[in-house]
């Protein structure tokens, strides 16, 4: 099945009523890792509503992303409870063995880096997580570590 | 089962409470954290453990944590299953075991067996104790020994860490949907708002207005299409109370809410949840289809007229969406940008009609009420503050987790009572309630109660309930700086003041952080952030100022010494101190220079350690690990250190 | 009571003083090219001088999305009001006339208002081909007349 | 009606007229940026601040989004509104050094750019009302689009737009001058798009484009002469009904 034929089948599970308009671009994102053009026109057709609202919903929230991501996003907790506990280094080490910046994706498309603002683990400050995994008590060493060994796979 | 009337669902109550519930329970705590901890592992190795005792039948296994096995074991009965959180994070995984209400930490697999035996032979499993108050392992593992436990209230929280939240089965045997039953068959809508009005009870989510005066004039709105909504857009960093509540005990937020639908006359709610939240989205869309399944939730439920459904919307990663009007626009499927207020939700919310939005924290306030009925709520709590509030308290603190008190508690109680004390016994500087929206409050308010009333006067806010513990090694510019880049990064960039004032505002405190303070920053960020406070479009954009403006009213001093001598006394921002060792302290233990990372630190000839400057990357490791606080920060430094 | 603008082209000498005194009162200066009312001239001395004729059924009003073309039902006249214009041009491309036009310089549509009720053009037009006269029955009737023979004629056009 | 204090001088309102207009009915100007008044008010701005005082508290508000529902007095010029309208100012034009609107308020209060917090120049405020005159007009070709600092109007895909009818209405709004538009005969350029200018028939004027006409619901076969033309053609129509008539 081809990105059109998914995305025609997550739209079809929603009514055509603009409030579903987030819910829909989620599912897309989810689905493609990103929310292309095509993905976009299609929406605002099924839906009734203008592309520019569209384009505005898909650059307003953080989740939504134009460019394509990784196919795992490698996520570091940067709540309070993390800052004060290091998570800024951690970053950076990950920056630094993934070869990426922040936002970004892997050349080979595996994985993307981003920050989010509190996954609720602030127990285990620092705390990375990759899909269903969490990482805790989190240090530049551990994060290396984490890469070295594969543990995003 | 589907309760199509009233007296179904009494008498069903009636059961329940009239048998006494057999056997023994074993619960792991499916918190967050202890999941992360490892506590999916330790749960199932308990369902093999007693399965294979059981020898038969096997229960069902969800994907999303939850084991939930009824067995019969001969004698006695044995059920095993992920709770919500427990509370205890920082000492999970946590299991707890009932009827006898002891706990056990950093539970692996390898202790499943031992509890188990322990709990068949009537007596404690000592090797996983919890802490007691000498902060040693305790003897008795019940929780009216364990500090962390026994100085909260639990009653929000009450059930969380004996039930699954994924059976409504389960919820009806520690009293659920009594509350519905009780407003349904015996009190008016009107008498229910007025229930809730009386009791006290203030939003959970931060702006503490009351719940019930927010329902009665939603009710009075005229109108034929009503609205109640949830709202789980927990965004504070450092904040998990609500996650912990949609997870941990869905069906009290749905239960609440549909004494709020029928109070105030809607027939559709919403729950907005945020996106980095799936586990809340599944338990929660679960509850929904079982309470649509048993009849609590749909058209004409319990056979008395009243119709009622409930969507969940997933938010996408925006802060700002927690703020009532932006949530409404994102639930509207528009970028959530906050709406001037000066017309009420309560008049025109959601698609232009009358609204309710509470907090999930607020909303499962509401079933309690109505069964203890509002003069019993009030007992708890201060004056005009009534009722608990859920924290999580987080940061430098010993004991990190999420924990329930009275209203009125005072920060030195939560932070030293419960949480035991700064982490390492390193002093205290400041604690952070509210969230970036918050405020900083120093050593000599520790005596505060924690209220809406007194926090507010305090310069900070309850926010929804994150509170950070901070020490001596955490710079109170750096951290007014660190709010001011994440409010930057989710301003959503309507109003001129909260766009571009946070841009200036994150300017200066870069200079301030960076070495290139100039004179008068302080106050330029002071008159700015007041500016701000005065102008800004939404709530949030007018809070965005309290993190600098408490962080200066409290921590002034820092501010200059940034400002003036571009030092940074806590060792935090980089190029802004030196690190020394007062000989004077140091009784040469060796630490320091065992854990510093470029073997920069030496034996003196004084018979001290010293710090050869030269080499020092100022990354503090000596700091936290010297035993005696020995090892410091200075502005500058003399030619012989 | 209501008051039209009657236009008798039999009666027009194509001066032009009507053009220049519209423009002076709306714009404080005598330039034809911004006049509300125009005078187009024809061989043998026919000269017709025309106006908007505050259609019953305003197009332009149909089309305005900002309520800035609102009929005082007082006067029966449709103004424009300035302050609500965002300049889209739907007006003027909607009037099946030409009556309505839109002001590059002030970036606001334009049209006749009457001069509020005192028009200038009847004033000063020195034959009385533009008179401003009460809508009894009989102008209405003429002008009704006339705005079906425009219309059937519009029609035909199409 | 609701009697309020503006400046001290009793007055009396309409329930629910905002305070913009009321001050402004009584004489009493209040600068604004984002309002206008073809179009909803959102309140972006807030350089229209002014203080209202209500049981002795009092706070800063938006007049041109405050609807009077109860007595209150309002200042509008008072040290305190100064202080926010300065504010608003401040960060303005450390961002929008070019825009002669921006720059005549800031004369008017005495603001000036601040070297050190200079931003890149941008003539555009994100006001919003090009946005809101083309939702109003029903086009939506624009949006603000993006998050926080980056906010800005842009069209969809920051490409050139279907919707896009090239009315214009957005520059028209444009209080500070940044939405701008190359007109060349028989061509006009906007939101990356290109557009045919239609040319009349009878005077050769280049007077609109065909997606205004088609936006409009001007007939196909009607739209060969500009306005001033087409009044032309009436009046050859409306003399050969005269001469019948006679």
């Amino acid at each position: 099945m081809g990105e059109i034929d998914r995305i025609a089948e997550i739209m079809h599970s929603y009514k055509q009523d603009p409030r579903y308009l987030l819910a829909l671009l989620l599912d897309i994102q989810e689905s493609e890792n990103h929310i292309s053009t095509e993905a976009m026109r299609a929406v605002a057709r099924y839906l009734g509503v203008s592309e520019s609202r569209v384009y505005a919903v898909a650059t307003f929230y953080r989740t939504l992303s134009l460019k394509k991501k990784g196919r795992k996003i490698i996520r570091v907790c940067m709540g309070t409870a993390c800052h004060l506990r290091g998570s800024a280094a951690v970053l950076h080490e990950l920056e630094k063995g993934l070869g990426i910046k922040v936002g970004e994706a892997t050349e080979d498309g595996k994985y993307t880096l981003e920050t989010v603002n509190c996954v609720g683990a602030c127990a285990l400050a620092p705390v990375v997580t990759c899909g269903d995994d969490s990482f805790g008590r989190m240090d530049p060493a551990k994060a290396a570590e984490l890469i070295t060994r594969g543990a995003f796979e | 089962m589907k309760f199509e009337t009233l007296s179904e669902l009494r008498s069903h109550i009636e059961q329940l409470s009239e048998k006494k519930k057999p056997g023994k329970e074993i619960w792991v705590c499916g918190g967050p954290g202890c999941v992360a901890s490892g506590s999916v592992a330790v749960a199932e190795e308990f369902r093999k453990l007693i399965e294979k005792r059981a020898s038969g039948s096997s229960g069902s296994f969800w994907k999303d944590l939850t084991v939930l096995i009824r067995h019969e074991d001969g004698h006695p009965k044995i059920r095993t299953g992920l709770t919500g959180c427990m509370g205890p994070c920082e000492n999970g995984p946590i299991v707890h075991v009932e009827p006898e209400g002891w706990y056990y930490r950093k539970v692996t697999p390898e202790d499943t067996a031992g509890i188990l035996d322990s709990l068949l032979e009537g007596r404690p499993y000592k090797a996983k104790s919890m802490y007691g108050s000498d902060g040693k392992p305790s003897e008795d593992p019940r929780a009216e020994s364990i500090p962390f436990l026994s100085g909260q209230k639990k009653m929000v929280l009450g059930n969380m860490s004996s039930m699954s939240p994924l059976d409504l089965g389960d919820y009806l045997e520690h009293g659920g949907y009594s509350a519905l039953l009780k407003a349904l068959e015996t009190m008016t809508p009107e008498e229910v708002c007025a229930e809730i009005r009386e009791s006290g009870l203030r939003g959970r989510g931060g702006g503490g207005f009351p719940t019930g005066v927010k329902w009665e004039s939603c009710r009075k709105s005229p109108s034929d299409k009503r609205y109640v909504l949830v709202n789980g857009d927990e965004g504070d960093p450092g904040a998990f109370m609500d996650r912990a509540l949609m997870e941990g005990d869905p069906f009290s937020v749905l239960e609440g809410l549909t004494i709020g639908a029928y109070a105030i006359g809607a027939s559709e709610g919403i729950i907005y949840v945020r996106h980095e939240y799936p586990l809340a989205v599944r338990r929660l869309s679960n509850a929904i289809a079982i309470l649509v399944e048993s009849g609590l939730l749909g058209e004409n439920i319990l056979g008395t007229g009243f119709s009622f459904h409930v969507e969940i919307c997933k938010g996408g990663g925006a802060f700002v969406c927690g703020e009532s009007t932006a949530l409404m626009t994102s639930i509207e499927g528009k970028p959530g940008v906050p709406r001037v207020k000066y017309i009420r939700s309560t008049e025109k919310g959601l698609w232009e009609s009358p609204t309710v939005l509470n907090n999930v924290e607020t909303w499962a306030n509401v079933p309690l009420i109505i069964n203890m009925g509002a003069s019993a709520f009030k007992e708890t709590g201060s004056p005009n503050n009534s009722g608990t509030k859920v924290f999580a308290l987080v940061g430098k603190v010993k004991n990190t987790g999420l924990v329930e008190v009275p209203m009125g508690t005072t920060l030195r109680e939560i932070i030293y009572g419960i949480g035991g004390g700064v982490a390492k016994d390193r002093p205290f500087k400041a604690v952070q309630t509210g969230g970036p929206s918050g405020g900083c409050l120093p050593g000599f308010m520790l005596d505060t109660p924690v209220d809406f009333d007194s926090l507010d006067k305090a310069g900070s806010m309850m926010g929804s309930g994150g509170m950070i513990v901070m020490d001596d090694r955490t710079c109170m510019v750096d951290i007014a700086r660190y709010f001011i880049d994440f409010l930057m990064e989710e301003s959503c960039g309507k109003c001129v003041p909260c766009r571009e004032g946070l841009k200036k505002m994150q300017m200066l405190l870069h200079d301030l952080t960076g070495g290139r303070g100039q004179e008068g920053d302080t106050e330029r960020l002071k008159e700015l952030a007041e500016g701000i406070a005065d102008t800004a479009l939404c709530a949030l954009g007018q809070s965005s100022a309290n993190p600098v403006l408490s962080t200066i009213r409290y921590f002034y001093e820092e501010y200059i010494e940034h400002e003036r001598d571009h030092f940074c006394r806590a060792g935090v921002c980089k190029g802004m101190f030196h690190v020394k060792i007062n000989e004077e302290k140091c009784r040469v233990c060796g630490q320091c220079a065992k854990n510093c990372p470029t073997r920069t630190i030496k034996l003196a000839e004084s018979g001290k350690y010293r710090i050869e400057q030269a080499g020092c990357i100022k990354c503090g490791a000596c700091i936290d690990i010297c035993p005696f606080s020995s090892v410091g920060t200075v502005n500058e430094v003399s030619e012989d250190d | 009571m209501e008051k039209i603008l009657i236009t008798s082209p039999e009666k027009c000498i194509g001066c032009g003083t009507c053009e220049l005194a519209c423009s002076l009162a709306h714009n404080g200066e005598c330039r034809p090219a911004i006049a509300r009312v125009n005078v187009f001239r024809f061989a043998k001395g026919k000269n017709v001088p025309m106006m908007c004729f505050q259609c019953e059924e305003a197009a332009c009003m149909a089309v305005c999305k900002t309520k800035a073309l609102v009929r005082d039902e007082k006067t029966g006249v449709v103004n424009v009001d300035a302050d609500k214009c965002i300049g889209c041009r739907m007006c003027v491309m909607a009037c099946p006339f030409g009556n309505i036009a839109f002001d590059r310089v002030a970036k606001v549509a334009i049209k006749c208002n009457h001069c509020d009720g005192e028009p200038m053009c009847a004033e000063f037009c020195p034959t009385a081909a533009i008179e401003y006269v009460p809508a009894d029955t009989a102008t209405l009737n003429r002008k009704k007349e006339f705005s079906a023979k425009m219309k059937q004629a519009l029609e035909e056009v199409k | 009606m609701i009697e309020i204090t503006i400046n001290g001088t009793p007055i009396e309102v309409e329930k629910g007229t905002v305070l913009l207009h009321a001050a402004k009915e009584n004489g009493v100007e209040i600068p604004t940026l984002c309002n206008h008044e073809g179009l909803n008010r959102e309140g972006n701005c807030r350089l229209c601040s002014v203080e209202i005082t209500e049981n002795g508290r009092s706070k800063i508000v938006a007049s041109c989004m405050f609807p009077v529902t109860r007595s209150i007095s309002v200042e509008t010029d008072n040290e305190r509104v100064k202080r926010a309208r300065r504010t608003v100012l401040q960060l303005l034009i450390n961002r929008n050094p070019k825009s002669p609107v921006i720059q005549q308020l800031c004369s008017e209060y005495g603001v000036k750019r601040e070297e050190r917090f200079a931003l890149e120049p941008d003539l555009c405020i994100r006001c919003g009302r090009c946005v809101r005159a083309c939702e109003t007009n029903g086009t939506k070709a624009i949006e603000l689009v993006g998050r926080g600092f980056d906010r800005h109007v842009a069209t969809p895909y920051e490409t050139e737009s279907d919707a896009c009818i090239g009315c214009l209405s957005c520059a028209t709004v444009c209080p500070t001058g940044k939405i701008t538009y190359d007109e060349s005969p028989g061509k006009r350029k906007i939101w990356h798009k290109e557009f045919d200018v239609l040319k009349c028939a009878r005077c050769g004027i280049y007077f609109a484009t065909k997606e205004m006409l088609d936006w409009a619901g001007r007939p196909e076969n009607d739209r060969a002469y500009c306005d001033h033309c087409q009044k032309y053609i009436e009046s050859v129509k409306f003399l050969t009904e005269h001469e019948q008539n006679k």
